[in-house]
């Protein structure tokens, strides 16, 4: 016990971060052999894991790195489509689960590369006008997967704009995305188990950046550009280098989720979602982790909890997400809160030290 | 980073509720057979699945009224989204669902399906009409036609009436029904006596203005467009083509169907389009005038196809079900199997609103013929 | 004329101003003087209500005037000019200055602006100027009479020196005097101690906070801790 | 002629865009946050106007009063009972909200005229413009959308220069603070401006409307996304921007759709966009951003 509080403030949180997921995973896993889960929370698990991946890797955009992006859904789609065509080429040829993991690490490394592309000029802008240039970004990748045909037949694997059957697969060919039709026929290899593996990696890759020199000088790059310049960090290699890992990562959720399901369209991966993700972010707390995991949960399972109260679900939806808004930022209510804390505040060896001031 | 704090406590309160809320599912045993439905009933397409959700109300409750076999319905929203609709699905899987209406569009259906063959549900979509939808999955069934078969009906149309001899085509690049449909069309045209002279496109985020589509139609001297699509776009094809003064013969599909019927539309504009559907809610045969009557006094609407869709759906469940002898405290899977025998049976046909004699093969597809309508003066009238 | 009693500020968690209290008489001018940080411009924001004091009071004219809105404040009689000029860059010269009487009527605004003009005669050759193409003495000659457009019973002076040459600090010196001598009670926040103590009547010596000291200007001048600490020995 | 009748589609199109973006534009300039419930006001106006012509059966020009009227006052309320409450906030967290009441202003217009399409009667009922021996036709809808952003931009041109409100709305949008010290109240103004954007996107749903005549509850949403980037475009902040914004993007999508592919058209408008923004960082007509150390 003594050890732990020891410990830097940052570790220790870190470390209840992780047990949180582990505990959650475990209780889930638990209930679920047990049979005591419903079918409805049971489908949505994939879809938690891959929300709870997209929003703390968009919290490392929005969050860490400070720059506002509409267009996190489109490495999404990349993701997602990548890892359909890897899945449905490698069919028969290695274990399923190998499958699953060649997927999303080929979906990872398209999304990077496409963040990489849309990086090096977007990250020259500031604020809103780079939030537009990746909702542009996001608004292309629909469009163009909405117009691509990829297959796969007797002449190799094919690429067409045009239509299905300019693909030219032969009679035993595969159609693996069909323009605005989508990928259809995907096997379901998304597990769980695999959702919880990608999300403790990609919370050790995001808090250990974090924690890090490199992850100081991105904040250092969010607090205050020109100072962080001025001391000599490079802010467009720091910004670009949490771009991409954002990017990334959100291509190995696309993956994942695009695995789940045994069809998916381009349009799935529009403006809303990203805005979605985004509202999981800015609900959990610009920069907090653990608040991404928990709001990208509750908000992914809201929808369906409010089943009962039909037509009126989404306007309810509407409703508490206004006034989660409105209560969250209430001024009386954080002076409130914030002597309530103070009343119960229990010394801890790292506040005695005298705070922040020697590191 | 403070102030998140009692909020996600909060949240996790929410969140364990959520894992426990499907413990308390009892097993109490009803006699009705709980059908499930699933269909968008906000968002976008919200009007589609507004639609089947009520007329297949409308005849739940008919059938429950006549005093035999009896019916619980459960209709869920999927917003047009695979992943809602698949959450969709597995609440009814709680709530204890044995046949399943569903979904009404089809990127949906073909996750649903997928769903619905793995855990043995019995499944009639009212209109999902991708072939993907029911491919390889012996348990479920259309009750509409397939995008593709659509394409060929119109293709055979237009040849066998001459209707057109060049053609140009405008059509939903964003929609899987439309490309569907258009895709077939496309290839069926080949050795027909007519020419594809222009083909265009728009999607979802762009289907306002149509000055350009149609300006290349003019252009290419076309003297039927066919429009592979919804009615809501192309309601203002018309509009658009009227005030440019171009007026060449429109053909549509059973997407086409509520356009005479949309609120406020000047159907002056409509005249002459022809369509393929096979529903039309002035027809004047009883059980149409019956339930077009009933569905307005109702919801304060005409009724339009995918209502018709959704309304024969629950009694062709119906009639298979009087006809397997079904009850409601048989398992899901039970009577999917028994459906499954009585839908691709020979003798097994339906009467609907959308086709006489209806039977389905062992694919899952309808085979029902459709009807060539043309509007005149503000009303569908047979084409031969 | 202004009672400021027992304040405290804060911003998020840091307690910015401690319990200060002071008080400006009709027709005085009156100094705080302090370091960079010591809350000088944190007490003008209070009472001008952008911030508002976790306890305490501030008595204009009588009247209470915590949480009133800072626009009500200013009709009542109290005008700031903020530090750093804080003038509309976009905007013209004359447009600044209607800006200063926006609670003025239209008829009151002419005389006003001819006042402000015979006051400060560059501003009329620059009347139909960009403000942000004005030099830094032009700007803080804006800035005052912008602030003075309301035609303020107590006049609130933030930094007026800040980043002037030495020429033009005189200038803006005398024009504080002058202002004083036509009837104006001025509450004057300077780094520049001894040009401040040199016109001011009474001071206060503002640290981390807190009021550590307060005499009349000319003790203040004299006095060996403030000499150290504020007049360069 | 053919490209001349493109050119004019676009700028009708445009012209709408322009409207709506003027409205984006305006509430950002002074509240500094992006409005994304803006599209949904369009429909609601384009519901009122609907209502008054078709149900009570009101003269067009009546109608277009109402739904002004309407949108005001939701405007008025939605940021009173919404923003308000967040201007000391982070402008995500209101961005959040925005979308939020996007989301409720949808639902609610589901729940109340239904998710059935709308036919709407254009509002403008003159004949057509034809010229060249009827070689190139322009409707009057199309005449009276871009008279009205030429006049709505004018308008607000005016209002914004020499009006009292108007010259308050520019010193908040620049200096918030130094503005209360000059005895403006911020709350007021910023009021002020959600009433005008919101009356303004009344016009622009009547227009929208009348062009493309089908009314649904997510009519709103594609049109204000497609303002917000020609706000972008032009510039945040700035009118004239947003006019150009507008009215350049109407053309590109038409042009794009004519003379490349009907089927890229989006990514062709999105790339263009990029582009600009690469070579003008603050969009075409935006100012320099100025940046505090």
């Amino acid at each position: 016990m003594k050890k732990i509080l020891k410990l830097k403030k940052d570790t220790r949180k870190n470390l209840i971060t992780y047990g949180m997921i582990i505990l959650a995973f475990l209780i889930v896993r638990f209930l679920s052999a047990s049979g005591n889960i419903s079918s409805a929370f049971r489908g949505q698990l994939v879809p938690i894991c891959v929300y709870i991946v997209m929003a703390v890797s968009l919290n490392l955009t929005v969050g860490i790195l400070g720059e506002l992006s509409l267009g996190h859904a489109g490495f999404m789609s990349l993701g997602a489509f990548t890892g359909v065509i890897a899945a449905i080429i490698l069919q028969g040829s290695v274990s399923n689960p190998l499958r699953l993991a060649i997927a999303m690490v080929l979906g990872a490394v398209i999304a990077g590369i496409a963040g990489l592309v849309v990086g090096v000029p977007a990250l020259r802008l500031r604020g809103d006008y780079l939030a537009i240039v990746t909702l542009a970004f996001g608004e292309i990748i629909k469009n163009i997967i909405n117009t691509l045909y990829v297959g796969i037949g007797e002449n190799g694997f094919r690429i067409s704009m045009v239509n299905a059957e300019s693909l030219n697969l032969g009679e035993r060919g595969t159609v693996i995305m069909n323009g605005p039709m989508g990928a259809v026929g995907i096997p379901k290899l998304a597990t769980f188990a695999s959702g919880f593996i990608l999300i403790m990696v990609t919370l050790f890759i995001v808090l250990n950046l974090q924690n890090s020199r490199s992850g100081r000088a991105i904040m250092a790059v969010r607090d205050n550009r020109i100072a962080a310049e001025s001391v000599g960090i490079s802010v467009t290699r720091y910004k670009l280098m949490a771009f991409i890992i954002s990017a990334t990562l959100a291509g190995a959720a696309g993956a994942l989720y695009a695995l789940n399901f045994s069809t998916v369209v381009a349009r799935k991966f529009d403006f809303n979602t990203s805005i979605l993700i985004l509202v999981f972010v800015v609900l959990g707390g610009m920069g907090n982790i653990r608040g991404s995991i928990i709001a990208a949960t509750v908000l992914t399972v809201l929808p369906e909890l409010l089943r009962a109260f039909n037509n009126y679900r989404m306007l309810l939806y509407a409703v508490i997400l206004i006034l989660v808004m409105l209560v969250s930022n209430n001024e009386q209510l954080k002076n409130m809160t914030k002597k309530f804390k103070g009343f119960f505040k229990i010394k801890r060896p790292s506040d005695l030290k005298g705070g922040t001031a020697r590191e | 980073m403070k102030k998140h704090r009692i909020f996600c406590i909060a949240l996790t309160l929410v969140m364990s509720l959520a894992v426990l809320a499907g413990c308390g599912t009892s097993t109490q045993q009803s006699t009705a057979i709980k059908i499930g439905g699933i269909g968008p009933l906000t968002g976008g397409a919200a009007t589609y699945g507004t639609s089947v959700a009520n007329a297949a109300k409308l005849a739940v409750e008919e059938i429950n009224a006549l005093g035999g076999l009896q019916f619980e319905l459960n209709f869920q929203d999927d917003e047009h989204d695979a992943e809602k609709s698949v959450n969709a699905y597995n609440t009814l899987k709680d709530w204890g669902m044995q046949v399943l209406c569903g979904t009404v569009t089809t990127t949906p259906g073909i996750a649903v399906s997928a769903e619905a063959y793995n855990d043995r549900i019995f499944t009639l979509t009212p209109s999902a009409s991708s072939p993907k939808v029911v491919e390889g999955k012996d348990n479920i069934f259309q009750l509409c036609f397939t995008d593709p078969n659509q394409g060929i009906a119109s293709a055979q149309y237009i040849a066998d009436a001459v209707l057109g001899t060049k053609i140009a085509v405008i059509y939903n690049n964003a929609d899987a029904y439309s490309t569907g449909i258009y895709e077939k069309f496309a290839s069926e045209a080949n050795d027909k006596n007519f020419a594809i002279v222009s083909v265009t496109t728009f999607t979802d985020d762009t289907a306002t203005d149509f000055s350009v589509q149609l300006s290349e139609a003019r252009n290419a001297d076309a003297d039927l467009v066919f429009l592979p699509i919804y009615y809501q776009p192309a309601s203002l094809i018309l509009t658009q083509a009227d005030a440019m003064g171009y007026t060449p013969k429109f053909f549509g599909v059973d997407g086409m169907d509520g356009i005479l019927t949309m609120e406020n539309f000047n159907t002056d504009l409509a005249e002459g389009v022809m369509l393929l559907t096979p529903f039309a809610p002035d027809a004047s045969d009883e059980k149409t005038v019956a339930f077009v009557q009933k569905y307005q006094e109702r919801f304060g609407e005409i009724p339009n196809q995918f209502a018709a869709d959704g309304y024969d759906v629950v009694y062709a469940i119906y009639e298979a079900s009087k006809k397997a002898g079904i009850k409601g405290d048989m398992s899901a899977a039970d009577i999917c199997e028994k459906l499954i025998k009585v839908f691709t049976s020979s003798d097994f046909s339906v009467d609907g609103l959308t086709g006489e004699n209806m039977t389905w093969s062992t694919s899952g597809e309808v085979s029902k013929a459709p009807k060539g309508m043309v509007i005149e003066n503000g009303v569908y009238v047979g084409m031969q | 004329m202004l009672k400021v009693d027992d304040i405290n500020v804060y911003y998020g968690s840091i307690h910015a101003i401690k319990g200060v209290s002071f008080e400006v008489e009709q027709g005085e001018i009156v100094t705080l003087i302090g370091a960079n940080g010591a809350g000088k411009s944190t007490i003008l924001k209070t009472v001008s209500g952008l911030l508002h004091p976790q306890t305490g009071s501030i008595h204009f004219a009588g009247q209470n005037i915590v949480n009133v809105p800072p626009h009500k404040i200013v009709s009542q009689g109290l005008a700031q000019c903020p530090e750093g000029r804080r003038i509309f860059l976009q905007m013209t010269v004359e447009e600044n200055l209607e800006m200063g009487a926006y609670i003025r009527l239209r008829h009151e605004i002419r005389g006003a602006i001819a006042d402000v003009y015979e006051r400060f005669p560059r501003l009329k050759e620059r009347r139909r100027q960009q403000a942000g193409t004005l030099s830094g003495g032009e700007q803080q000659m804006l800035a005052m009479g912008r602030a003075l457009m309301s035609k303020p019973t107590l006049l609130m002076l933030d930094e007026p020196s800040m980043g002037l040459a030495p020429i033009l600090v005189t200038q803006i010196f005398e024009i504080i005097k002058e202002l004083n001598q036509a009837g104006t009670t001025i509450l004057l926040v300077e780094q520049n101690a001894q040009m401040a103590l040199s016109v001011a009547h009474r001071g206060y010596v503002l640290e981390t906070g807190r009021i550590i000291l307060t005499a009349p200007a000319a003790d203040l001048l004299n006095n060996d801790k403030v000499r150290k600490a504020y007049l360069g020995g | 002629m053919g490209f001349l009748s493109y050119l004019i589609s676009g700028i009708s199109l445009g012209s709408i865009y322009a409207i709506i973006a003027l409205g984006y534009t305006m509430v950002y300039g002074i509240a500094k946050m992006l409005n994304f419930a803006h599209g949904d006001v369009i429909m609601v106006g384009a519901y009122m106007s609907f209502m008054a012509t078709a149900y009570i059966g009101w003269s067009p020009l009546a109608s277009v009063v109402l739904a002004m009227a309407v949108c005001t006052l939701l405007g008025i309320i939605i940021e009173r009972l919404a923003y308000k409450p967040l201007r000391n906030a982070t402008s995500l967290a209101v961005l959040i909200t925005a979308i939020g009441v996007s989301y409720f202003l949808q639902n609610i217009a589901l729940l109340i005229w239904s998710s059935n399409p709308k036919s709407f009667t254009s509002i403008i009922s003159l004949d057509s413009l034809r010229l060249f021996d009827g070689q190139l036709i322009i409707s009057s809808v199309t005449l009276v959308t871009i008279a009205a952003c030429i006049v709505i931009v004018y308008g607000l041109t005016m209002i914004v220069r020499y009006s009292k409100i108007g010259k308050a709305m520019r010193a908040v949008s620049e200096d918030k603070e130094a503005a209360q010290l000059m005895g403006i109240d911020v709350n007021q103004t910023i009021s002020v401006t959600f009433a005008i954007g919101s009356g303004l996107a009344a016009v622009a749903g009547v227009l929208l409307c009348s062009a493309y005549p089908l009314l649904m509850p997510t009519v709103g949403a594609m049109p204000g996304i497609k303002a917000f980037t020609a706000a972008v475009f032009g510039g945040i902040g700035s009118i004239p921007g947003a006019m150009l914004g507008g009215i350049l993007l109407g053309v590109i999508e038409i042009l794009g759709k004519a003379y490349i592919s009907t089927e890229l058209s989006d990514a062709i408008v999105f790339s263009v966009l990029i582009i600009v923004l690469l070579v003008r960082p603050t969009g075409l007509l935006g100012k320099k951003i100025s940046e505090k150390v």
